[in-house]
């Protein structure tokens, strides 16, 4: 099958745990079932170079950081569960508490 | 308590006449933003210009909440302050800058740290809360505060090249605690000291918190709720991404709060309401 | 004119800590904006922000023009000026609240209408250009000047609750009379006396103008050009448009030029160089 | 054939010559080519209901307001011969001059 090519994207100081690239375009092994869940472990397999603990807790990310599909809140979408479709976008937000 | 003015002066028509020609502003939007009086928290890189465009535009009480004093290294992003007011309460002299611009203001300082015992006695006589504070502890006190006084918090964040807005507990939208239940672990937390900061990122994010708190006064346009706005200074990048609605489980703006009364926040992140957010030392 | 510094002083590194330890800003940069100087056209909602965000992070030198003496009906938006300053050039009034913030800030005032006859001689000293300016006859005439001096040009304007941002004649991007080459007919353009503004937009689009000056000077992040921001303060959303690159036949900016020299902008645009923007009587 | 679906916007001013509304989802016929210059001449019939020459100048728009494409400025795509595609956003911008 073909790849599944999503783009990952990081913002707020995530990306400081990802080789400091904001964006990036995955083709992801296609004739398997990417969930979110699936992407975060090949993410930790992959690119995640700094402390993991700073971006997973357990299965999940870790409080604080937001996950958006498409501009949109991963709660919104199923969380772990949600199927990567080809072409969506997937935002890692570091929450920001300065002033 | 103050009486509420019902009539504008010929100086405020004469100094909002830019203003009051807008569309859906009008006399009736400058007389609501006259009687209305908006609490700040933080004098420091976003209070600084959300003080200073409140003010501005006409807002007739402020609080200042702040127990800082100023430092030199305040003057790069701390825009109200000044060289010569260098060692004064940032609250003190915000508020000598802000009387300047529009003296009718009348301005509250409150100089000292907000917390569990003093935050419900000071946010209740405010109709809006700008959260300017540069720490997590902070934030979520202020959150449940006014979750439980049933007040909009507009909510502004920065550091480095970053920023984000929002606005919290405003119609059907969620409350911090809503999109994050659980602190983050204090050694994924950097501050302004430690991580640095623009000040002319700290100045978008506080002029666009004025912008929202004028906007939820005087109810007009669509107010950032339920969504967050992320800012990208390096790239000139804005984003407005769709977050949740209220978190029917919320531990306290949902139906069955299991926090009815403020707790000790700094216990509850582990770590302390100054923007050093180290970690408390726990015997 | 001056020698160029080589170093910061020990206040420098407390003042600047907090935006010097920035990554890709560091020593280096604070030593550019120390050395840099800027230009900023037009002292009001604009440019009340972006002048203050450039002197609190250090830039050196920096040059203020406007005609114009301060009034009441400015106070709403120009937060440099002061209720006691009314009637006092705006320049001159800036430069005060200025020096207060930061007194390392070589500030000059042109309390003057800028024009075809002296903008080559003003423009020439200066590394950046800020268009605050509020009429579309000196929109033109800071584009020509500053292509034919080779300057970029931060373009900020606002009206209502709107704001646009945008770099030009930047590396390969496009000048105003490539985006422009036609300027609008009279009764289409509306200024901010005759439809109002709402200061916190001003300040968040000339703050957003201080932050592109400074990327300019340092060479930091990407730069807005060959693109435009728009921003639209009543629903809080901001777009990043993909705009044209250079002309290949612009008037001004193409290798073969037809305008080599300042023409009569108030002539070309049929409109004056105020914010007025009244067409002129054509006889 | 299907209607052709597309959105139309209006920002910074250009929507107070629209009724001030500053988003429509239009559906036009199916059966023609529509190129901008067609949509331009299908606005001024249809839902120009301010002064006309505010908006247009000969069969084009006036100087002073930017049209853009899906975000793109319509110069790098053709300008008035660019032909509409399903969903595509047409963005209609007048230029600011205050501050
Ligand atoms: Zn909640
Ligand atoms: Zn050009």
């Amino acid at each position: 099958m073909d790849d599944l090519k999503i783009i990952l994207e990081f913002s707020a100081g995530a990306e400081l745990l990802f080789g400091n690239i904001k964006r990036r375009q995955l083709s992801l092994d296609g004739n398997q079932k990417w969930t979110i869940a699936n992407l975060l472990k090949w993410m930790h397999a992959n690119i995640l170079t700094e402390r993991p603990e700073l971006f997973l807790q357990g299965d999940t990310v870790r409080p604080g950081i937001l996950v958006l599909i498409n501009d949109t809140d991963w709660e919104l979408l199923g969380e772990l569960d949600y199927e990567l479709q080809a072409n969506d976008n997937v935002l890692f937000i570091s929450t920001l508490h300065g002033g | 308590s103050t009486t509420p003015q019902t009539q504008l002066t010929n100086d405020d028509i004469a100094r909002y006449s830019r203003q009051l020609i807008l569309q859906d502003f009008g006399v009736q939007g400058q007389l609501k933003l006259k009687n209305s009086s908006v609490l700040i928290v933080g004098m420091g890189g976003l209070g600084c210009p959300a003080a200073q465009y409140l003010v501005s535009a006409g807002c007739g009480h402020l609080g200042l909440i702040d127990y800082d004093d100023v430092e030199r290294s305040n003057l790069h992003r701390q825009i109200l302050h000044s060289e010569q007011r260098c060692g004064m309460s940032k609250a003190e002299s915000a508020r000598i800058a802000l009387l300047e611009l529009n003296s009718h203001c009348q301005i509250r300082c409150h100089s000292r740290v907000i917390n569990s015992i003093n935050a419900m006695h000071i946010v209740r006589p405010y109709d809006v809360v700008l959260d300017c504070s540069d720490n997590v502890a902070t934030r979520y006190l202020l959150n449940d505060a006014c979750v439980m006084l049933r007040k909009p918090l507009v909510s502004g964040s920065a550091l480095k090249m970053d920023g984000q807005l929002t606005v919290y507990g405003y119609g059907q939208g969620p409350c911090y605690r809503c999109i994050y239940p659980v602190p983050p672990p204090p050694e994924a937390v950097t501050n302004c000291g430690d991580g640095g900061v623009l000040g002319a990122v700290t100045g978008i994010i506080g002029a666009m918190q004025a912008l929202e708190a004028i906007k939820v006064i005087i109810g007009l346009g669509d107010v950032m709720s339920g969504r967050l706005l992320i800012f990208d200074g390096s790239s000139c990048m804005f984003r407005n991404i769709r977050i949740r609605t209220k978190r029917p489980n919320c531990h306290v703006c949902s139906a069955q709060p299991l926090i009815t009364e403020l707790i000790d926040y700094e216990m509850f992140c582990g770590m302390h309401a100054t923007d050093k957010d180290n970690p408390l030392d726990l015997l």
